[in-house]
């Protein structure tokens, strides 16, 4: 058994929003538990509004009004111990970000200062978390480490919007691991660049997992993506994990209705037939279907489904599903 | 960020410390409060620190009563004759072409120098050397020639006979200055020589001044006893005068409440009545009702431009006339505290002897037509008692001869006999009792008006209402001075709530009104439409008056005879209605007997109080420490 | 390098032609005008004492001579020109023969003094209030800010001067009632005279801050809500940056157009302020502008506006040049 | 309707805006009633505090407060809304055709705006209306102010409209093969509306402004009953040295009332139409 490095139980992480009078509650993260494991890449998929996001920024101890936690411990396995970052201050959290846990942002987003050089971007997020930093150590330590990336270092001196949409994002990749975090949260890294640079992206955060020995979880709706670099996979229906397992067991044996036309989406070589895409909406997350939330979408409803939720039950060797056709035998496996 | 919060904070501190310092000293340091008088300054200086009173655009509100002097001046209040730096009144040869000028000897200039004919041939030449200084077109067109027979004599070769010459050197407001000619020798450009510092002949000199222009500091002369006001009223007066600009009227009254102002220059009635109320030492020339000083030589009017129709009907003006209720215009428009005045002359004590009051009998015979063969007597003496009654009925103790006090009387109130004027020309009413014109057309007025001019206003706004109630549709147009001139000078109006000099109500305390009648002379008439620069802007054009002018021209002004011809020239203007004229001008010249006492008052009359006149430097030696500290 | 040097050459033809322009309309205006400075100098000239009309029509010929004012309105303005490119503004009309930068000169000081310090003062203090309100603006003390100067922002200047002056002159006098600084005090680099000119300048100051600290607060909130969303912001967030740096970045990245309305605001003062001048009883330019128009005086009128024309084309000017300095996106075209 | 209705029950800024608009609007209705002509003087006792009789006192000239200061807000608003609809429509025509027409036409009117936005504006305002005051009617007044505040909102619009260009849909509208109208109609109408609608109440505000500002001068016309030219009149006769608070007081209290409820519509209403704000809400409908 591998070491658990984090571990999530029952969270609960609402929207609490009240706009020209109307309260509104989004379920956006909903009784979710699951862990990740010391040195593995697991990938975080579903379709854009299933609630990753915020699962993302949960995980990260990002929750700032109108984002509330309901209910349940995010338990990180630091030097100290098992920490459940829920129940620190801000400030405690601030301080195992970029060490402990890090994050790197969607590939298209201008994360980046766009007034000042790269050099000094990297200073005030070295700065920040080792202000002691004298300047030829940070110097050698930055070189360094985009040395090893493979990063030219002309960058430093250069602008953000000098950069191509590749390199910035792979600077951006540098900033986040800078300090070589035991998890890194990869938000959507390749959306927006083209296949090439993608592919170099990925190659580059393989080589800086195997590097270092940490944890990455990628978070994106891309089932193709996940299939060539993830170990496990967790999909997200409605706020909830509906699905979780090792990446060629999922692939190779979908059990939930929705990770099927997940992987049915994927083109594959060869394959001509007809893609199905998903009959209906996805639901609308301030006001979630009763019992499986899947049930008005699913093609293999059975009664107890509109009434119960399911369970994320194990079948076997760490693949949960949480589906009644499944769980009570009623669906085959091949 | 930490550093400019440091910064914020830094101000903040500093700026309450500043202000918890509380009221600044008023004064510099060395200038004792009480024995200085703080006077009203007017305005404030745009150009600071220069003295050359000699071209137009050098600003003068004050300086020329406490610095400058020249040779003779006629006190508005008492009608005295002052020799001021000459020594005699002048002196003309007997075809009026040359003028003889005996000066004092024993004034001296600020800086030491001896004041003597030099200066004042000097000063004459000087000037009519240089065009656009003030005074030199008039020095052209008269002077010949203009040497010294002796060091205090002035000897003037005039071009041709002129019996009034010598009112350049004669002053109600301001006349000729003096310039010494030890400094103006060696100036080579005297439009742009700014004669700072001033060597001066007044009995202070500056001693300091704002470079904001705000306020300027006077010192006494040590040697006050070498200047005309000193050898003449023998005394010293205030050690230092501090001239300050407070801003408007509400920006004095509080600088007075809290004794920083010890004399104003005028203040609207709302305000004065709120000083007398905050401030139980401010007081203006009569401790009670009326307060005001009324004995300004100007008076208020309705002028009307006489080339437009109906307004060329003389009928028509004095049905608009006999339309005005001036016991109304009086107190409700100007709080009923100056006087009435039914010819074109100021109702002051000087006039009212020599015109008003030997005039009554006329007024009251004097008849006008109505209809054919039918007369109407419209003076009315009532009106100073309604007057009387009106300020008994307000709580005001009337005290003295009412003549005294609201003028010899005015017109009737009697809109039913301007109605028969009007119907007699053809004008009609419509069925709203609306006035038509002969022409069907409905009749409409437009009263132009400048708001600065505080009384013109107010007595703009009581002819509206009271014409309006009569049936005429009757608009204002406020305008600025500027506009407003230029519009009078073109003749684009129909009525003006005017004052001044037209139809010769401008006055100096003397008998001759040639000065303030000339400029009425159809020589100088110039149509609507054409720019007229003279101030006939009525478009007055009557043989009568020209006679009436040429007569007055060819008297010289102290000949006896001159009253007579005045009395006839007023006659005209009254029956004619050139214009009409409604009440005397009042100022509330307002001083704070909390320092300084011993202003010229109702009850001590020895000098008309404008300070800021040049006659103000005889008035300013009487005024005396009240001793508080 | 050579990009930069053809822009600034075709922006500077840009400048020459808004200043001609805007010159020229300012040279034409007032003398389609009803007003006349020689009568208006007459006026006053004649006001108490009698004139001979033959002197009074010499008068108007010897003033058309010195005010420049003879010939047709062409031949007065290619006059105006020859004399304006060799520096000389002429004599002001209403102060004859004190020259329009004499004038100027004396009031100039004020107006400089008085405007750069509070529009300088209120920009920083909105900016940084502006920002701190965005940044916080769940805080209760942000909210509280935000309703007041949503209150007062939007009434009328001459209305918080009138309060001002009521209240601090007037009813509880703690300020002088008028003036640059205290009489007899010469200017010089004492903290006496330095305190007395902060004291005298402190509320016509604060009127004029209250209103723009206002706009630049509102400004500087709606430029930051925008940037606090912004990619980099949140990424600086997550990556546990320090407030004062997030702070910093917010500042600096709303800058720009904060950076344009204070040169523009700078390049206007030359004009002064006339309301507060009137009420507070200040020195400036603007009572200066304000009576030159009132007495018809054409030169004075020219000479300031002149200056305001240069200044705040000349502010605009300068910006474009630099904001490549500031902002790194931005190029020469 | 449904919009108001929400935003009134939900946004106390859009509250107390609309409630007092409305109520300054039934004021300036209720001026057609007002039993005096403006122009009538010395028709009630002069200088009366506020009672039963004459509910905001009278003035020194012998008006009734109330029914005048229902005429002047009257007017105010009329000259401000005449002033800022032709700034306005001067204003967008320049900025929408110098941000879409481009080229020469774009370098001729941006030089022209430049030009008019270094005049310094006060001055030139004072000038003109201190030599033509006697002929400004409502409509020279409007046009007046109107003439000064052109240039810089035109400005504002095409820079709108030059960043509108410049973001993607537009080039996907323009790949999509839709006409330049259309795209102008459907995608930046809707985010240049709110900014139009913003900057047409400060527009207003600004006329008000300068109403005073050139009132306070004297330089308005005095003989139309505005907000302005009563707080002159109430100066003119010393109404706070006199005490006669209520004179001055009520327009002063009319104008803050005035412009603080067009200010605070103004924002709430932006908000509201803020396509930023709108598509958080589109979002949160949806999540």
């Amino acid at each position: 058994m591998p070491e658990k490095i984090v571990t999530i139980e029952n969270l609960k992480a609402y929207y609490l929003m009240e706009s020209y009078g109307i309260n509104r509650r989004v379920y956006a993260v909903d009784e979710v538990s699951f862990e990740i494991f010391k040195g593995e890449i697991l990938g975080i998929a579903g379709e854009s509004g299933c609630g990753k996001t915020t699962l993302t920024k949960t995980l990260l101890g990002i929750i700032k009004p109108p984002l509330y936690i309901m209910g349940g411990e995010i338990r990180y396995k630091t030097l100290d111990g098992e920490i459940n970052i829920l129940a620190l201050q801000e400030e405690e959290i601030k301080k195992l970000r970029w060490k402990v846990m890090s994050y790197i942002p969607q590939g298209s987003m201008s994360v980046l200062n766009p007034l000042r050089k790269i050099k000094d971007t990297f200073q005030d997020f070295v700065e920040a978390h080792q202000p002691e930093m004298d300047k030829i150590t940070f110097n050698n330590i930055i070189r360094e480490h985009l040395v090893s990336l493979g990063l030219p270092l002309e960058v430093l001196n250069l602008y953000p919007h000098q950069l191509s949409g590749g390199m910035r994002q792979r600077v951006t990749i540098a900033l986040s691991t800078i300090f070589k975090p035991e998890v890194i949260f990869a938000d959507e890294p390749t959306t927006a660049l083209d296949v090439v640079v993608q592919r170099g992206v990925l190659q580059l955060l393989q080589k800086i997992q195997k590097q270092a020995g940490n944890t990455l979880v990628i978070i994106g709706h891309d089932m193709s993506i996940h299939a060539r670099i993830t170990n496990r996979i967790a999909i997200m229906y409605a706020g909830k994990i509906i699905e979780i397992g090792e990446t060629k067991d999922i692939y190779n044996n979908p059990l939930h209705p929705y990770t099927r036309y997940l992987i049915g989406s994927l083109p594959r070589i060869g394959d001509k037939s007809y893609k199905t895409s998903i009959p209906g909406t996805p639901p609308s997350l301030a006001n979630p279907p009763t019992g499986c939330r899947f049930h008005p979408r699913c093609p293999d409803i059975i009664d107890i489904c509109s009434k119960e939720e399911p369970p994320l039950v194990e079948i076997k060797n760490g693949h949960k599903v949480a589906c009644f056709r499944v769980s009570d035998g009623g669906q085959d496996n091949e | 960020m930490k550093k400019i919060g440091l910064v914020l904070l830094l101000a903040i501190f500093i700026s309450t410390g500043v202000i918890l310092q509380g009221i600044a000293q008023q004064l510099p340091p060395g200038i004792p409060r009480e024995e200085t008088l703080i006077i009203d300054q007017i305005f404030r200086y745009s150009i600071v620190n220069n003295f050359n009173l000699w071209v137009s655009g050098v600003p003068n509100p004050t300086r020329q009563s406490l610095a400058f002097d020249t040779l003779w001046y006629v006190d508005q209040q008492t009608g005295k004759w002052i020799n001021s730096l000459a020594k005699s009144a002048p002196i003309y040869n007997k075809d009026f072409t040359e003028l003889t000028i005996k000066l004092r000897d024993g004034i001296y200039w600020s800086d030491g120098v001896k004041f003597t004919a030099d200066d004042v041939v000097f000063t004459i030449q000087n000037i009519k050397d240089h065009p656009g200084m003030l005074w030199h077109e008039q020095f052209n067109l008269y002077v010949d020639k203009v040497s010294k027979t002796d060091n205090f004599t002035v000897v003037i070769k005039l071009k041709r006979p002129n019996s009034r010459f010598h009112y350049l050197f004669t002053t109600r407001y301001n006349a000729c200055y003096i310039q010494p000619k030890h400094i103006w020798e060696k100036v080579s450009d005297p439009l742009k020589f700014t004669f700072y510092p001033p060597v001066t002949l007044g009995q202070y000199v500056l001693k300091d001044s704002d470079p904001a222009g705000y306020w300027e500091l006077y010192e006494r002369r040590t040697d006050w006893q070498r200047t005309s006001a000193g050898i003449i009223t023998r005394k010293a007066g205030p050690k230092y005068v501090l001239t300050i600009f407070y801003g408007p009227n509400e920006k004095k009254v509080g600088a007075m409440i809290q004794h920083q102002l010890d004399l104003l220059m005028d203040l609207d009635i709302e305000a004065f009545q709120t000083l007398l109320k905050r401030n139980s030492y401010a007081r203006s020339w009569y401790k009670d009702f009326p307060w005001a000083w009324r004995d300004e030589l100007d008076i208020r009017y309705y002028g009307f431009n006489l080339e437009k129709a109906p307004y060329n009907i003389k009928d028509v003006r004095w049905a608009l006339a006999l339309a005005l209720d001036v016991v109304k215009l009086n107190a409700e428009y100007i709080g009923g505290v100056t006087r009435v005045t039914p010819i074109p002359q100021p109702a002051t004590p000087f006039h009212m002897k020599y015109f008003h009051k030997p005039l009554k009998t006329w007024l009251r015979n004097l008849r006008i037509e109505v209809e054919k063969g039918k007369y109407f007597k419209p003076f009315d003496e009532s009106v100073p008692e309604r007057l009387a009654t009106w300020a008994k009925s307000q709580g005001y103790p009337v005290a003295g001869d009412l003549e005294d006090l609201f003028g010899i009387g005015w017109w009737k109130y009697a809109p039913d006999v301007s109605e028969r004027l009007l119907v007699k020309h053809g004008f009609k009413r419509d069925k709203d009792g609306k006035w038509l014109l002969p022409d069907g057309k409905p009749w409409k007025i437009t009263i132009i008006a400048a708001p600065d001019e505080v009384d013109v206003f107010r007595l703009a706004i009581g002819a509206a209402d009271q014409w309006k109630k009569f049936g005429i549709d009757v608009d204002i147009e406020s305008l600025e001075r500027t506009p407003y001139y230029t519009r009078q000078n073109m003749g684009d109006f129909i009525c003006t709530s005017s004052w001044g000099m037209a139809a010769g109500s401008g006055a100096s305390a003397v008998i001759d009104k040639w000065p303030y009648a000339y400029f009425l002379h159809s020589r100088y008439y110039k149509p609507t439409g054409e720019l007229q620069t003279t101030g006939n802007y009525l478009r007055i054009k009557s043989a009568k008056v020209d006679e009436l002018i040429d007569k007055m021209e060819a008297m010289p002004p102290t000949d006896p005879k001159n009253v007579a011809i005045v009395r006839d020239w007023l006659k005209l203007c009254t029956e004619e209605m050139f214009a009409i004229p409604t009440l005397s001008f009042k100022k509330f010249v307002t001083f704070d007997t909390y320092y300084w006492t011993n202003f010229p008052t109702a009850e001590n009359p020895y000098g008309q109080p404008c300070y800021w006149f040049m006659g103000g430097k005889f008035v300013l030696p009487y005024i005396t420490s009240t001793g508080r500290k | 390098m050579e990009n930069l040097l053809k822009y600034i050459v075709s922006r500077f033809f840009q400048w020459l032609i808004v200043v001609f322009v805007g010159i020229t309309v300012i040279f034409i205006v007032p003398r389609f005008t009803p007003m006349d400075p020689i009568q208006t100098t007459l006026n006053r000239v004649t006001a108490y004492s009698y004139i001979d009309p033959d002197a009074i029509n010499k008068m108007i010929e010897t003033l058309k001579d010195l005010y420049g004012l003879k010939g047709t309105i062409f031949q007065q303005y290619v006059n105006f020109w020859k004399h304006l490119l060799l520096g000389d503004l002429g004599p002001s009309l209403s102060l004859f023969p004190t020259s329009v930068m004499d004038v100027i000169r004396t009031s100039l000081p004020w107006t400089i003094g008085l405007l750069a310090v509070s529009t300088f003062l209120s920009w920083v203090t909105g900016i940084l209030l502006g920002t701190l309100a965005e940044y916080f603006s769940n805080r209760k003390w942000s909210q509280v800010l935000g309703t007041l100067v949503m209150c007062i922002y939007p009434v009328p200047y001459y209305i918080i001067a009138l309060i001002l002056v009521l209240l601090f002159a007037y009813i509880i006098p703690i300020f002088p009632l008028v003036g640059g600084a205290a009489i007899g005090l010469k200017p010089a680099l004492s903290l006496n005279f330095i305190a007395s000119l902060i004291k005298h300048g402190f509320l016509p100051a604060l009127s004029l801050m209250i209103g723009s600290v206002g706009w630049i607060f509102l400004s500087q909130r709606s430029l930051t809500s925008r940037l606090v969303s912004s990619d980099f912001i949140t990424f600086a967030e997550t990556a546990a940056l320090p407030r004062k740096k997030i702070l910093s970045y917010l500042i600096r990245n709303s800058m720009l157009p904060q950076i344009t309305d204070l040169a523009l605001q700078l390049g206007s003062i030359f004009s002064g302020a006339l309301i507060t001048e009137l009420v507070f009883s200040y020195p400036g330019m603007g009572y200066i502008l304000y009576s030159a128009i009132l007495q018809a005086d054409f030169n004075l009128i020219m000479g300031i506006s002149i200056f305001s024309i240069i200044g705040v084309s000349t502010a605009a000017l300068a910006l474009d040049i630099i904001y490549p300095f500031l902002d790194p996106r931005i190029r020469y075209k | 309707m449904g919009v108001i209705r929400s935003l009134l029950k939900y946004d106390k800024r859009f509250t107390f805006g609309f409630f007092i608009i409305v109520f300054i609007i039934f004021l300036s209705i209720l001026s057609f009633f007002s039993p005096y002509d403006p122009s009538d003087r010395y028709i009630v006792p002069r200088d009366r505090p506020p009672n039963l009789q004459y509910i905001l006192g009278t003035t020194s000239l012998g008006q009734d407060v109330f029914w005048y200061l229902t005429i002047a807000i009257r007017n105010s608003l009329i000259i401000g809304l005449i002033s800022v609809s032709l700034s306005r429509l001067i204003a967008t025509t320049i900025g929408l055709v110098s941000g879409y027409l481009g080229g020469n036409v774009d370098s001729i009117l941006t030089t022209l705006v430049d030009s008019f936005n270094v005049i310094p504006r006060l001055p030139i305002l004072v000038l003109i209306s201190f030599a033509f005051r006697g002929y400004l009617n409502f409509l020279g007044i409007g046009l007046l102010l109107a003439f000064f505040d052109w240039a810089w909102p035109s400005k504002r619009y095409r820079s709108q409209i030059l960043s509108l260009r410049e973001r993607e849909f537009t080039n996907t509208a323009i790949f999509s093969g839709r006409r330049t109208l259309g795209i102008i109609l459907k995608e930046h109408v809707p985010f240049l509306l709110p900014y139009i609608m913003a900057d047409f109440i400060s527009g207003f505000l600004w006329a008000i402004g300068m109403q005073i500002t050139l009132s306070i001068l004297g330089l308005f016309n005095l003989d139309i009953p505005t907000i302005g030219t009563m707080i002159y009149w109430a100066n003119y006769y010393q109404s706070i040295l006199k005490g006669t608070w209520w004179w001055i007081g009520s327009p002063i209290v009319a104008l803050i009332l005035t412009v603080m409820s067009f200010y605070f519509l103004s924002v709430s209403l932006s908000s509201y139409l803020d396509p930023r704000l709108r598509v958080l809400r589109v979002k949160e409908k949806t999540e």
